[in-house]
């Protein structure tokens, strides 16, 4: 990697104090000697349970986000970072089932893992590998709604996801009041079939009943994808040009492809709500490009995922023992207004709160709640 | 001008070349004749550079030299026109001529192509041929093309002071009677310009065209001989070690047809611009060659009676059974129709399938039992056949791609025979085959008409045309112009020369 | 000698990568631990050895990894109502709409590069309306029923691995043994020979692409039993490493060479890669990056370029 | 005749609905087409070697990424030497192609191979440098390629149009362009003529790197940001535009200015299938039946004997 890039990274660091990038950063550096020193994490400090992040991958802030959590953990109990194995699936569900085997063959069943099955049904296959082997497993977002952890046993420790719904629906009022209470509006969705894209859908739609005067001109997905929301959007303003009065997207990285397809336009005082609160929308919000983020703490959500199975896996509790509130739970979730941003940004990004992990169920937003 | 001087070259354990010493003079043209596998085509790769001699010296005008790629040997001044021909069909007439030195027309990193069609037009006109250097060349003939070849290294002249020497590599082979004589004529004239190194199989141009003659066999010069006083006799036998008897094509195998029984009746077919009203008919054992230029329309009779170009009118009747009408190769073979192609790399033999799936490629239903294969009856068959036809190859299951040109024809042959065609056709099936190789083929043509199968056949030369054939017939621009029963009269190549134009 | 090694390239670099990777650390020479990752990569094997037959005759199906994900979702809806039944459904699916790939690219002469791509995009398309772009899981009670016995094991052995094996063989019987597997092989060896020779070309290139449709149906099947559920876009990340799989397994896309054996070192060897990112600890923003390079690495070895007089 | 396909795609969606014969819609789909076209102009000349090249996405990505890091390096804005950053970007894209062309040329590895390979080794390069984050780039000067419009089309249009000429050009009066028609039309014959088949395909993998790195830095221009999933949809997508504008994949046929129709008729089925109000989950079923279509009508069947 070529020295003035580092250094740039470096400056990065300085200027922005942006954790994301900080512990990006940190990695890519630290991986120039990474690959082929083959340290096989020292047991005992982690009482012999090595452990794991089984993730998508490292396109996105939101994932970034996710690890830098679970590596504050690991650290929290005196290892490096570099202790938490990553799992990346690339999508690819066959490929974040077979990782976790192999992890588990690795230390023979001795592995405390958290997890994103990528794809619902995936979920279930996983669970039920850790548990063969002897592991523990906590899993977020991804997970079909017959599956339970009190059904598995203990190894399933718990699953933590968030209520896209009902932040969703409080951004999509957010933007409707914008709009003065009338007017066409269009979402722009994820891959369809993932549960949060449909949650946060339904949440614009729960929205849309209070406010009659509002309509709901086009549905079209963008597959999670900045490039595509891009052409989506400049596409629905061929359809419905000036009718659309505002936008609302799945996810913030969409959202930024929108923010540009309609600059192209020259129009800059599109309301449009995103999902995610990446470091980036929460800066948009603050130049009032982007009217609201909803947050979801994805660093304290990675960290207490991994923080539950290991101390599961080391005895710190019994998860049996728990009530369901403990075993399926929503992570909490934060509206980021422009009123806000600059509080929010100021307590979240630019410094890492630091977080008590033996406090389980601090921030939990009650019991996960099926339809 | 070109000399060399006790070069060897060797592969691995082969020995391809001992102790060549090779001379070409000013404005001399010389052949070089030898069996396949003789070390002609080695000995040309390392005069066009494409090899580099393991020892031995190599004068020009009595400079040594050695020559590190294709490149190097034409800065200086060698030039080859090769057999398959060198011509990129979708580049333009001057793009080829000068392909690979467009930077001699070059401004500014842009190509100047009015400069380069002048330039070709100069060029052409060496070769006295008069076509917009701009068309694309698969809008050529065969003949054009070649002189196009010719043209192309000619541009040699311009490029080095050392005087030309051209390599023609088997450059007849696939042209026709009155163009070789034009290719001749031409190379005569050239002789001032250019020195020439005439490779053939066909002996009787090597002796009428070169003033003296190499005669090469398993890598050495075994003789050389004053053109004006050779005689193909001796050349042949030195090339192949033993005398070429006179009954060169097995006339005294030759059977009589069977009159009574037509197998294949052509009547009044055409071919949208390739064939005219064709009538022909092939009986029992009848062997009949088709003349003519190329696209005379030769090879459309064949496709059309194998399924492969569909008539607009007409109808053709295979073994007196009205019912019968193939429309695809699929329905020809499995009633028994056998076709040899030209293109034998490309359409006759599989390369990196083995003999045996060679062999049983046209009759795999007879060795299908639900789906499966019987291998086992297979190797059988082609063990069968490798004997029978004497075919050398390592065992049934080498890569058919590896053998000499004439055992994977004998494999395709042995391929029909096996598969009991009745019918046959063959295209060109001694094309680039040695003189044993041939005289095998001709045997089997033999054996096949001697057996009750009517061939049709596609022949290289003139000679063969009449040493085989009982019927002859002419072809000219799609259209039959006259037929010769050899039984009856004695055809001379003048006679199909003059009916073919 | 030499000729043995040059055909067995892709043996030789199998047995390397286990080699090097077990050195630096020796649990991944743990035999059960080995199992459970071939275990793992059966349904991309099956895939692969679908698109196997496509590139043998020197074409590409990349439709394989869209026909999963339809495939799932329709095993997922209709597992309860068919049993047993779904397996040969889902399997005539994927062939019929393999096979119009086929007469796509034959009859029209489009090439199979994009014929397959297109009506790839017709799967998906399919797979989100039968979802109703939902994930979708199956009767749990049917799937243990009628095919549990697929994800338990026998001693150390995943029992999926024996149905990995039996479709290995089944395939491999129809490469070497049947007179379709000649006639494709013919037909990658030399098309214009086949024609000539009185082959139905057009039909057997047609098969090709119907087996790797069915392939990559039967992939599907298996798939969503593994998971139990079905979504479309559940086997993403399928294709790629398929393709890998038979290339480096020494297919060239020249056709006529290779087979169902090289695919199955290839598929070997593209598990091992992938296990090896984590018995070596490569760091997360590495992995892709080294699975490249390991994978030209890998392909330079494998390659027998003896045969290749050109490389396009 | 690829052209024709163009214009009744125009009139249909036209007729299904008028706004999308506007010029602000024109406007539109040229955006979205611009960085696309870059990508399909660049694969068109491997695929007229008869070779494939499958490493685009990787390209795109590091290329856009490697402009951002230089363009804030040196000050993130044009005027403080961020120019700088577009010859660094384009340098890196030429010599990631230039090294993708030696792997494939140098060790006679099929492109299809390598390329794949490569592919991944760019977007893993990227997740390297980003380490998975966004870089983000707002200096309105370069943004200008989006937000200045000339006779109401955006300056990133008119940067993609000239370049598109240049690539015209080098297909008809460079001796590359000419040597990339001999090797697709005959390489051992054009070898043989002392063509320098080697050096060619390795100078034709770095045009085309060149032509990736343009896309690169026209995506930064469309969104602001680069990323390593910037390049993403792009590899099979641009390989179809050439084809269905009548590049033909065994090479020698079609050229740059097929890969323009092409591109633009994909853009405009894309464009359309919204504007017409198409449901999503039915778009990308939609978009192969019509590719098939249009390739069907764009081949010139007399010309083939069979395809693979």
């Amino acid at each position: 990697m070529s020295t003035f890039i580092k250094d740039f990274i470096e400056r990065e660091k300085m200027s922005r104090r942006n954790f994301l990038f900080a512990s990006a950063a940190g990695l890519t550096s630290a991986a120039v000697v990474g690959p082929w020193s083959a340290t096989t994490a020292h047991a005992g400090s982690h009482g012999g349970w090595s452990m794991a992040w089984s993730y998508r991958d490292r396109a996105s802030a939101y994932w970034n986000a996710i690890v830098s959590g679970g590596e504050a953990y690991v650290e929290s109990l005196g290892m490096s970072a570099s202790d938490m194995t990553n799992l990346i699936n690339e999508g690819s569900s066959e490929k974040s089932l077979a990782d976790i085997k192999a992890f588990l063959a690795k230390n023979g069943g001795k592995g405390a893992i958290a997890c994103d099955a990528n794809d619902s049904p995936n979920a279930r296959p996983v669970v039920e590998a850790v548990r063969d082997a002897g592991g523990y497993i906590s899993t977020i977002w991804n997970k079909t709604d017959d599956l339970h952890p009190w059904d598995i046993g203990d190894n399933y420790v718990a699953h933590l996801s968030w209520s896209g719904e009902k932040p969703s629906e409080d951004a999509a009022r957010l933007l409707f009041d914008k709009m003065g209470g009338k007017g066409g509006v269009v979402h722009i969705g994820g891959i369809p079939a993932n549960i949060p894209a449909i949650e946060r859908l339904n949440g614009l739609k729960n929205a849309l009943n209070d406010y009659p005067d509002v309509e709901l001109l086009d549905v079209q997905s963008a597959d999670w994808d900045t490039t595509k929301a891009a052409e989506v959007m400049s596409s629905l303003m061929t359809r419905y040009g000036d009718n659309i009065k505002g936008v609302h997207c799945a996810n913030d990285n969409m959202a930024y492809g929108v923010i540009e397809a309609l600059k192209a336009e020259g129009i800059t005082d599109m309301p449009i709500t995103a999902f995610d609160g990446n470091p980036e929308a929460v800066d948009l919000v603050m130049k009032g490009d982007l009217l609201a983020t909803v947050f979801t703490n994805p660093h304290w959500g990675g960290g207490i995922a991994l923080a539950l199975a290991h101390q599961a896996a080391i005895g710190a509790f019994k998860p049996s023992e728990e009530p369901n509130a403990h075993r399926e739970f929503y992570g909490p979730s934060i509206l980021v207004t422009p009123d806000d941003a600059a509080a929010f940004k100021a307590t979240y990004l630019e410094s890492t709160p630091t977080y008590d992990w033996s406090d389980r169920w601090g921030l939990s937003a009650g019991q996960i709640q099926y339809k | 001008m070109l000399e060399f001087k006790n070069v060897n070259k060797i592969f691995g354990p082969v020995k391809a070349l001992s102790d060549i010493n090779f001379k070409v003079k000013k404005g001399e043209i010389v052949g070089l004749v030898g069996e396949n596998g003789a070390g002609k085509s080695t000995l040309m790769k390392i005069i066009f550079g494409a090899y580099q001699a393991d020892s031995g010296t190599i004068l020009i005008d009595g400079g040594q030299t050695q020559f590190t790629s294709p490149r190097d040997a034409m800065q200086n001044g060698i030039g080859m026109v090769f057999q398959e021909q060198s011509l990129i069909g979708n580049l333009s007439v001057m793009e080829n001529i000068f392909l690979g030195r467009e930077s001699e027309f070059k401004r500014f990193g842009i190509i100047n192509f009015k400069e380069m069609e002048a330039a070709a037009k100069y060029q052409l006109a060496k070769v006295g041929l008069e076509i917009d250097p701009r068309t694309q060349t698969f809008d050529l003939s065969f003949a054009q093309r070649q002189l196009v070849e010719l043209a192309k290294v000619l541009t040699l002249e311009e490029r080095t002071q050392n005087d030309l020497v051209i390599l023609l590599d088997e450059p007849t082979s696939v042209l026709a009677e009155d163009e070789v004589k034009l290719l001749f004529k031409l190379v005569n004239q050239l002789r001032d310009r250019a020195a020439f190194i005439f490779v053939s199989h066909r002996l009787d141009e090597v002796i009428s065209l070169s003033d003296r003659i190499y005669v090469l066999k398993d890598g050495e010069v075994v003789d050389e001989v004053d053109a004006s006083i050779a005689k193909p006799e001796n050349i042949q036998s030195a090339m192949v070690g033993r005398e070429i008897d006179s009954g060169y094509y097995k006339q005294d195998e030759r059977k009589d047809f069977d009159a009574s029984s037509v197998i294949l009746n052509v009547e009044n077919v055409s071919v949208r611009s390739k064939l005219e009203s064709i009538n022909l008919k092939l009986r029992k054992s009848e062997v009949i060659c088709l003349v003519g230029t190329e696209g005379s329309g030769r090879e459309a009779i064949l496709r059309s009676v194998f399924g492969m170009e569909t008539p607009y009118e007409g109808y053709i009747s295979y073994f007196e059974d009205r019912s019968l009408s193939i429309r695809s190769p699929f329905d020809a073979v499995s009633n028994g129709v056998g076709y040899m192609p030209r293109e034998r790399k490309i359409e006759g033999i599989f390369s990196s399938m083995d003999v045996t799936e060679n062999m049983t490629s046209s009759q795999l239903d007879n060795y299908n039992r639900f789906g499966f294969l019987q291998q086992n009856a297979e190797r059988k068959l082609a063990r069968e056949w490798v004997d029978r036809l004497s075919i050398k190859t390592p065992s049934i299951a080498a890569d058919c791609g590896r053998l000499s040109g004439g055992n994977q024809q004998k494999v395709v042959l042995a391929k029909w025979r096996s598969s009991g065609a009745k019918l046959m056709m063959l295209d060109h099936p001694t094309r680039g085959l040695d003189i044993g190789a041939k005289q095998d083929v001709y045997g089997m043509i033999r054996e096949m008409s001697a057996a009750g199968i009517g061939l049709i056949v596609v022949p290289d030369t003139f000679e063969e045309a009449i040493g085989l054939a009982h019927t002859i017939i002419v072809m000219k621009d799609g259209k039959i112009m006259n037929a010769f029963d050899t039984a009856t009269q004695q055809v001379t190549p003048f006679d199909l020369v003059s009916a073919m134009t | 000698m030499r000729e043995l090694l040059r055909s067995n390239y892709h043996w030789v670099t199998l047995f390397v990568l286990i080699l090097l990777v077990g050195i630096v650390d020796p649990n991944f020479w743990n035999l059960s631990s080995l199992l459970i990752l071939l275990g793992d990569i059966v349904p991309l094997f099956i895939m692969a050895l679908g698109l196997t037959f496509a590139i043998y005759i020197g074409g590409i199906d990349l439709s394989a990894q869209s026909m999963a994900n339809m495939i799932t979702v329709i095993a997922s809806l209709y597992l309860a109502s068919l049993g047993l039944f779904i397996v040969p459904f889902c399997i005539i699916v994927g062939a019929v709409l393999g096979a119009v790939s086929g007469l796509v690219t034959t009859r029209f002469l489009v090439p199979s590069f994009i014929s397959t791509l297109a009506i790839g995009g017709v799967c998906y398309s399919l797979a989100q309306w039968l979802s109703g772009n939902r994930a979708l899981y199956m009767n749990a009670e049917k799937r243990d029923a009628l095919f549990g016995w697929m994800l338990s094991s026998s001693g150390i052995v995943p029992n999926i691995l024996f149905v990995g094996a039996f479709v290995f063989f089944v395939a491999l019987i129809i490469e070497r043994r049947t007179v379709l597997g000649r006639k494709l092989k013919a037909v990658g060896a030399a098309e214009l020979a086949a024609a000539a020779s009185g082959m139905k070309v057009t039909r057997v290139k047609v098969l090709a692409f119907a087996l790797s449709g069915a392939l990559a149906a039967l992939a599907g099947v298996i798939f969503s039993i593994k998971l139990s559920g079905g979504a479309p876009s559940i086997a993403n990340g399928f294709l790629l490493p398929a393709i890998v799989a038979v290339l480096v397994g020494g297919t060239p896309l020249t056709g006529g060479v290779g087979g169902v054996v090289n695919t199955l070192v290839g598929t070997a060897i593209v598990a091992v890669i992938r296990a090896s990112m984590l018995y070596l600890e490569v760091a997360a923003t590495h992995q892709q990056m080294v699975f490249g390079v390991i994978l030209i690495v890998a392909i330079v070895f494998t390659i027998d370029r003896s045969k290749l007089t050109i490389v396009k | 005749m690829p052209i024709i396909v163009l214009l009744v795609l125009v009139v249909f969606f036209t007729s299904i609905n008028s706004n999308f014969f506007s010029l602000r819609n024109f406007a539109r789909i040229a955006i979205a087409a611009s960085p696309f076209l870059m990508v399909a102009v660049g694969v068109t000349f491997i695929i007229l070697m008869g070779s494939i090249d499958l490493s685009m996405e990787g390209a795109v990505s590091l290329t856009a990424v490697t402009f951002c890091f230089c363009f804030l390096f040196f000050g993130g804005t044009l005027a403080s030497g961020g120019w700088i950053a577009i010859v660094a970007a384009l340098l890196a894209g030429a010599l990631y192609g230039a090294l993708n062309g030696f792997i494939h040329a140098q060790l006679m590895i099929p492109s299809f191979m390598s390329s794949l390979a490569m592919g991944f080794v760019g977007i893993g390069a990227t997740v390297l440098l980003t380490g998975g984050g966004i870089v983000r780039i707002d200096d309105d000067v370069f943004r200008s390629l989006l937000t200045y419009r000339l006779q109401g089309f955006p300056l990133m249009v008119y940067v993609a149009g000239f370049f598109l000429v240049v690539g015209i050009l080098i297909q008809k009066f460079t001796i590359l362009g000419r040597n990339l028609y001999a090797i697709g039309g005959a390489e051992d014959l054009a070898a043989a003529s002392g063509v320098p088949v080697k050096r060619t395909r390795i100078l034709a993998f770095s045009l085309a790197g060149f032509y990736y790195a343009l896309a690169g830095i026209l995506q930064v221009a469309k969104l602001g940001q680069a990323e390593s999933v910037t390049g993403a949809n792009l590899m099979f997508l641009s390989i179809t535009a050439a084809v269905v504008g009548g590049v033909a994949l065994w090479g020698a046929i079609g050229g740059v200015f097929n890969a323009l129709i092409g591109v633009l008729i994909v853009a405009v089925i894309n464009n359309g299938m919204v504007v017409i109000g198409l449901p999503d989950y039915l778009q990308d079923g939609v978009l192969g039946l019509l590719v098939i279509v249009a390739v069907i009508l764009s081949t010139n069947r007399s010309s083939i004997r069979f395809v693979k």
